[in-house]
């Protein structure tokens, strides 16, 4: 089982790309499962999300500590939230960001990053500062979970537009980093 | 403070978020058209406005970049301007 | 002092910073309010968008600066009256005053609020009316008008949007005959601040004001347009702006020559899909009520 | 030391609330509580009582006008029944956990469907986990007692949470009997006015009262509010104590033991029917049977340990309850005494009882067979079916 | 056999009920239920559901309405969350008492005070003897299934009670996963149309539903609603196996005994948490810990023997209660447990877990630690004090 | 047929031996009503002197001759709606209808009420007037006249019985925009019977009557006066009949010379202790809500 | 009839008490004076006045006498008399 | 311990009977109590209620099934009403009636029957139809319970007007018989 914990702000689409992401891998025959966590405010706000993917039936109902794969759909929010909190050993850390890795000043316990400017991405395709379709690509060539096809595909049936061109994108430009032993 | 956990209830400070951190567009008064009439102030939602020294001026501290102001102002002395820019 | 001096000196009391949504009316008339009611007054706000945006608190902290409190969906106007009646007996003169959603005051909580105006409670019922419940995600409400889309009347291959006429309530309250009532538009921040000082200084009965406050996230406009939208309802005699002190109505701002619903209609989403009959129906509604207005005006 | 005079259990509520000076009364009329609003206001009306009444249009607002009340700081007062009772459920939950200490009387009520009016405890019942405390009375002189106590238990610095004296329709509201009213100085001395601390809406004063709170909190809220349910119990006993030693009456705090100590049967029961049941124990006793009542006096908390510790080395024990629990085949009361007694009194024969439902009578004969059945069981005896008492 | 979709609970609670071919809804909006009100509204608006939907005003006039329509004799549906229940309490109550079948979803929700809009179970705990049948689900498609078999068990001949299906605010509401969605066609030949006949509103055959009762004829209504209460452990076995016979889905009923039979330890668990319940077995398992997880899935009527056959001969087990009992020091499914054991388990020694209060986390950690606390407990131990789940 | 024969020829649908007092005019108005409703009638009565009366019934006997059913005190309209939508489903056209007490209707079942005519349904809710609550022993309600003595409103030093002037039940249901709206009194029967005709008969929307009912045991007057009283309450407007058909206003009894209110206070105990000066506070009411109705009318 | 105890209903008969006991007075019609209008017909809160043969008649099985009929008369031609009198 | 059933209809006072013979007991020291047993109807219905008197404390609070008096306010009940059911063989019955003691046709359990015209004697002092002041003289009479003294200012406190007069006169006029060993 894999374990996925999403941080965004409200307004980025964070619980349809989980949404997404989901569907895709019920498609393959997989478990899979998202859990947002709701707070009470609006646009602009913090908000949290954990997913799961298996290929056994999901019985946990509980929040994510130790997440094998963290999504940061803001890159402010590296200052606001402690979005590394449980990240395994072997995890794999996915941001929207337009700075270098180095920039980013990565906590050494990071091993694997994936940085993508999604936002960029999309305003350039939809028009609008909505990243999570971005992001999915990213999510898909980082981890490899879900394919990018039914991703595409059920972006394709949700938003329909541009946004599984921006997936599409996301998913050829993402930069991976292996930080084994320290950047 | 020490909590005694017997009713809720809210005596530590004033709860608030960071609201001008949502801003897009900043408001941005031009001081050669604005004839100090005072309507923006009336119109913000956030209490950003305020007359200093016979002037009004935007504090940005809160505004949410919602527009209202450039949209009210009788003289069109407000632009909204992409953060960052300017 | 003129009302932009007095908005602009008197102390704000609620939060910088609430998570309304950028360009909300409710965030403004809440704090326009409260400068005039000033730090003599106790707030409640039942759940809805004001205590969903923080101005009731978080934790340990509070979302104003006087006292407030949430109360339940359905007992503002009771609670109000408790709070009020302890402190008369102590004859302590305190403002105890609402700020509630449509939603709270047109359906969930309408009995608390026409007893507590039957028994005519010296308190100041405040309603902002979005039309629908916005807090939970724009269902309809008793308040919304005919035609809305919400999510509970949404826009389908049968369904058609809201089915009934918007509940009237600043003519329900007057029939019951407040000390004071009047309706006030954050279009019209003069006409609003001389109603809510005049609220104020009531001290031999029940007074509710009623509030127009477009909602750019639910209706489906752009948030700098607020203001516009809310003038329209003015303009278009969907809102008129009117008192009644003590029996006595007027209308508090003219409008000669009214403009048609539909220019309201073009301006949002939510009516995207109404009909041309729709329109000339919620029109039709709206020139009724209003000839009712101005009979009772005389 | 005050004068006795005969009265109905309703003036007795009324009498012993308004010698408590609430501030803010606020009530609604139901059968079998009526008169309770109805002498307060005559009271106010003469200027004997100087509370102020709101005359509500429904339980809803009633507590919820006490409610705002009480955040303003007042000493408050209110009654009800039934289906008032059930219709201010909303408001009843959050008086008791937003913890403003206040005193309700009720007048049990059977619960409609079936449409009815009488007796029951299924009201009160039905509402246990709600976070009040609630005390059920035997008599008028316990329901005037118990209100002016309960003033003194909700107000407790240890405690304040608001208490039900639950007093049953019809067989205590519309009794007549003798009342000893106490001279309104004793009370006063007793029970002093109240000065609330821990929480207030007052512009000198501003805060939030009950602002959005997280689970980690809302868990803190709740065990203290749990916390002080169990300090209940020695409270009220000491309350208890100091009102007899005033007053002359002890009423045994959380229970009344009624001859116990050497009883081999005893009776669990609650409310007005304690008295039948004591009638009952005598003459069985006149009999040669050891038999014993343990009242029941505070339903919530819950005595758990003072309930197993007097039951746990007897042969058999029955408890009548006059409400059914609808998950159970039985009662409350019963299903609750067997969670008392798992640990300490497994051995015990038991049997359920269920009677007086929806003003049913509940007979001395009645009470007489529950205790001959029990006479026939044998200690370790399997539970019962539930004996249903009909006529 | 239907298609496998992702869903949200909220929209397995719509979509079951849209499949039961309710005549009549009639809902209010609340966190985290509303998202079940709309979805019914847009399949009608869509034409997809040929249900009358009335918008009401609040929970209480939801409640009423789908009750004239019972009495009518519609098929209805409502659901509601924590303040919603509570407005409604006075009809809720009378709908069971007037043996009217309907089902209603819950998404269980923390009661305020404090304020909060998250998970919990305290609403419907809060209400569990106001005469409903009350069913607690895993997940998503345990949502879905339940309430079709609710209205089956609900419509029952033998049983005529209105069903409750509870499922967690958030952690079900809001979850995302894959439900199989039956067939219409095979809903229809599982569930067919209602017909009522044993009380009509109907000018063609007058009668009065609910004329004034006496109290001995209120003792017989009652005990009829305890006894059918008491048949709806057989009931719902029966249709748990004629459902799994056709969609494939065995729950096993009023509990679910996972992994049990061997069992020295047991969690007793009840809602989503029981899933985390199962990790945290399979875990503890897995280092060779005989641990075991009994999943309470109907707490109206409570099992009590079949939970006491499955604890009786177990070293030690422990309740999570997702509430709290507020007389008690622990939550309701502990206290009736402990009720429920009196007579056959007096010798397990037992542990109180009350954690997830307003919508706090159940973590596997803490699961596991409840399975070895319960490893250092003796068989017979005295009951320990409540473990709180804080973080 | 007239209205006699048309009650003489009706079936009465009513137990012949209810036991409500003697001369009490809601017992009238209810067998009136029913004869005119016919047997395709479905009634819910709240909790209050009908139910009371034994119009619901007792053990295994019902109380009246058509299907009935004793709601909660608060959620008759409610229950309505619920039925008449099952009926609707069904494509049976049922006339669903309520009698409910003024304690029913102004105060504990307002909003459920208020909320069904938001809603438009079509169910004929029906309220008796007969001042406070009866069955309970004559409390308050919203609907009591200022001074009257009631129970919770007693006489005495300081208590010189109501307050608040008389809760208009129907100008606020009127706000609703019911399809049709009347005010009816027993002693104007020709009229009762076509106002009850003419509900009957509407198919579009939601239907309120409120019925004036003088009580004599709790008012304090002789039985045989009923009739008499309730004249004298249309006559002195206290009580003016109209009705309101899809927003037309209709005095269907002209009141040309209205007699004073006094006349009225001097039959009945319940207002025995009202000063000169409370008596003209209720005229100065009586005449300000009918100026507004007359300028309804138009 | 057997019943089954689910719902509490009153399927069985008309519940009805025997409300001509209460009579102190009861009303009698003065056939010379009536002129037949119907007036106590329609005021009768008991439903015990009836046209029969063209006439209006007084059914005394459930009148509780009240005396509205003979208040309401425009003729007078009702008289509230003693029971067991005349 | 005595105990007292009464019998009446809505109107006829009942209540206040009970009560002011509660009243009376406990001014003299003794302990009663009166618990009504209360209809859904009005004027005219029957009525019921149970008293008890003893010098000492009483615990019971049930329905009085074996009366040592029963006391009818209303002799057209006799028909209506199982009005003897569990009266005690020394029990005392007490009837407003105008008829005779042959009239009234008793069964052979009443050994002592106590007959006053209590209606009359109402119309006669207080000009209404209302027994119970009346009837409470006879009960005097008959059981000498609580003191004629004490009912008769009981009375007054609460009646005033010719009330203990009805009281005094049927104290007066009650005719006591017995009737052991049957008429
Ligand atoms: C009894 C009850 N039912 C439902 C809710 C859920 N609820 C919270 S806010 C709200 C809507 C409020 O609408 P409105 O008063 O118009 O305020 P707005 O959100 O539009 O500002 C609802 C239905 C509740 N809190 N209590
Ligand atoms: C929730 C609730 N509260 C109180 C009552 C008690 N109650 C029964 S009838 C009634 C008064 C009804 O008054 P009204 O509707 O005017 O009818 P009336 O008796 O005057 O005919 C009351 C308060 C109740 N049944 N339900
Ligand atoms: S509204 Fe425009 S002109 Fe007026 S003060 Fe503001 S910026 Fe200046
Ligand atoms: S943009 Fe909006 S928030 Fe900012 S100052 Fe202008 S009106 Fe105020
Ligand atoms: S949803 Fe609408 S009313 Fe609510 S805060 Fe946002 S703009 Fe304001
Ligand atoms: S109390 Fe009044 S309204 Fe009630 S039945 Fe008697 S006369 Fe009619
Ligand atoms: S009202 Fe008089 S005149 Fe008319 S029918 Fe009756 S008795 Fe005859
Ligand atoms: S006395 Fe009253 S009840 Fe009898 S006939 Fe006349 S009006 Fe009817
Ligand atoms: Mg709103
Ligand atoms: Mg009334």
């Amino acid at each position: 089982m894999k374990e996925i914990r999403f941080h965004g702000r409200g307004g980025q689409g964070v619980v349809k790309a989980a949404h997404l992401i989901v569907d895709s891998a019920v498609q393959e025959g997989k478990f899979a499962h998202f859990i947002p966590f709701f707070g009470v405010e609006r646009k602009g706000s913090p908000v949290f999300g954990y997913g799961r993917i298996s290929d056994e039936k999901i019985d946990l109902k509980t929040q994510v500590y130790k997440p094998h794969c963290v999504i940061v759909m803001d890159d402010t929010l590296l200052e606001a939230i402690p979005v590394f909190d449980g990240l395994r050993e072997d995890g794999i850390f996915i941001i929207n960001t337009a700075k270098t890795i180095n920039e980013l000043n990565l906590p050494k316990t990071v091993k694997t990053a994936a940085l993508v400017d999604a936002s960029a991405i999309a305003i350039d395709t939809i028009g609008r500062n909505i990243p999570n379709t971005a992001m999915l690509g990213a999510f898909v060539k980082a981890t490899n979970w879900v394919s990018l096809e039914h991703v595409k595909k059920n972006t394709d049936l949700l938003f329909g537009g541009q946004n599984s061109v921006a997936t599409q994108k996301a998913y050829d430009e993402v930069k991976i980093y292996d930080l084994q032993g320290g950047k | 403070m020490a909590r005694d956990f017997i009713t809720p209830k809210g005596d530590e400070g004033i709860y608030h978020i960071d609201t001008a951190s949502w801003r897009t567009y900043k408001p941005v008064m031009n001081k050669d058209i604005c004839i100090e009439c005072g309507i923006c102030l009336t119109y913000c939602p956030v209490n950003s406005i305020h007359k200093q020294n016979d002037q009004y001026i935007i504090d940005l501290s809160f505004c949410k970049g919602c527009g209202i102001c450039a949209n009210e102002c009788p003289k069109k002395a407000i632009d909204m301007v992409l953060e960052g820019e300017k | 002092m003129n009302y932009i001096e007095l908005l602009d000196k008197q102390p704000d009391l609620v939060t910088p910073g609430t998570s309304a949504c950028q360009g909300c009316p409710a965030e403004l008339s809440l704090r326009s309010t409260l400068k005039v009611l000033g730090e003599n007054t106790i707030m409640c706000i039942p759940p809805g968008c004001m205590a969903g945006a923080g101005c009731v608190g978080w934790n340990f902290d509070s979302g104003l600066k006087v006292p407030v409190h949430i109360t339940l969906l359905d007992n503002t106007a009771a609670v109000l009256t408790g709070i009020k009646k302890s402190y008369e007996a102590d004859g302590r003169d305190v403002t105890v005053a609402s700020f509630a959603g449509d939603g709270a005051t047109s359906d969930c909580g309408f009995q608390s609020l026409s007893a507590a105006a039957e028994r005519g409670e010296n308190v100041i019922y405040i309603c902002y009316d979005n039309e629908g419940y916005m807090n939970t995600g724009f269902q309809r409400s008793g308040s919304t008008t005919k035609g809305s889309m919400t999510t509970t009347t949404p826009v389908g291959e049968v369904g058609k949007g809201k089915e009934q006429q918007k509940k009237d309530l600043p003519l329900i309250m007057a029939m019951h005959n407040p000390a004071y009532l009047a309706t006030l538009s954050p279009s019209h921040m003069s006409d609003f601040v001389k109603k809510v000082e005049k609220a104020k200084s009531i001290k031999d009965g029940f007074v509710y004001l009623h509030i127009f406050s477009p909602c750019p996230t639910g209706w489906g406009f752009d948030g700098a347009k607020s203001i516009e939208v809310a003038r329209k309802a003015v303009e278009t005699n969907l809102f008129p702006l009117y008192e009644i002190d003590h029996g006595e109505y007027k209308f508090t701002v003219q409008n000669k020559n009214p403009k048609p619903v539909s220019e309201l209609f073009g301006m949002m989403k939510k009516f995207r899909h109404v009909s041309e009959q729709g329109i000339q129906e919620v029109q039709n509604y709206v020139d009724k009520k209003y000839k009712i207005l101005q009979s009772l005006v005389g | 030391m005050g004068k006795t005079i005969a009265i109905t259990g309703n003036t007795a509520a009324a009498l012993g609330a308004a010698l408590s000076r609430p501030k803010v009364i606020a009530a609604y009329p139901i059968t079998p509580q009526s008169s309770v609003v109805e002498y307060a206001a005559s009271m106010i009306a003469d200027g004997k009582l100087q509370s102020s009444m709101v005359q509500v249009e429904s339980e809803h607002s009633a507590m919820s006008v006490v409610q705002g009340a009480a955040m303003a700081g007042a000493r408050t007062f209110t009654a009800t029944s039934a289906q008032g009772l059930a219709l201010m459920y909303e408001p009843y939950f959050r008086m008791s956990t937003l913890r403003l200490p206040m005193v309700m009387a009720v007048a049990g009520r059977e619960m409609t469907a079936p449409e009815t009016i009488w007796s029951g405890h299924q009201d009160t019942i039905s509402v246990r986990d709600a976070g009040w405390i609630q005390i059920y009375v035997e008599n008028n002189q316990e329901t005037l007692d118990m209100i002016i106590q309960g003033y003194k238990l909700a107000e407790h610095k240890d405690i304040l949470i608001p208490v039900n004296v639950c007093y049953d329709g019809f067989y205590i509201s519309h009794l007549y009997e003798g009342v000893n009213i106490p001279e309104q100085s004793e009370v006063d001395a007793f029970l002093p006015p109240y000065k609330q601390e821990h929480v207030i809406l007052d512009p000198e004063k501003p805060m939030a009262v009950d602002p959005m709170t997280p689970g980690n909190l809302v868990m803190k809220y709740r065990k203290s509010h749990l916390d002080a349910m169990q300090r209940a119990f020695d409270v009220l006993d000491k309350i208890d104590q100091e009102f007899g030693d005033k007053f002359g009456r002890y009423y045994g705090g959380t229970v009344e033991k009624y001859k116990c100590d050497d009883a081999d049967i005893v009776l669990v029961a609650m409310g007005a029917m304690s008295g039948t049941a004591k009638a009952a124990v005598d003459e069985k006793r006149a009999q040669g049977v050891k038999a014993g009542l343990l009242k029941i006096r505070m339903m919530r908390p819950f005595p758990n340990r003072q309930v197993a510790e007097v039951l746990a080395d007897k042969k058999a024990y029955a408890v009548i309850d006059k409400n059914v629990v609808f998950g159970w085949p039985n009662g409350a009361v019963y299903m609750e005494t067997k969670a008392a007694l798992n640990q300490l009194g497994y051995r015990v024969a038991s049997l359920p009882v269920v009677g007086g439902l929806g003003g049913a009578d509940i007979s001395l004969d009645h009470m007489i067979n529950v205790i001959e059945k029990l006479e026939k069981m044998n200690k370790g005896d399997k539970e019962q079916e539930c004996y249903w008492l009909e006529d």
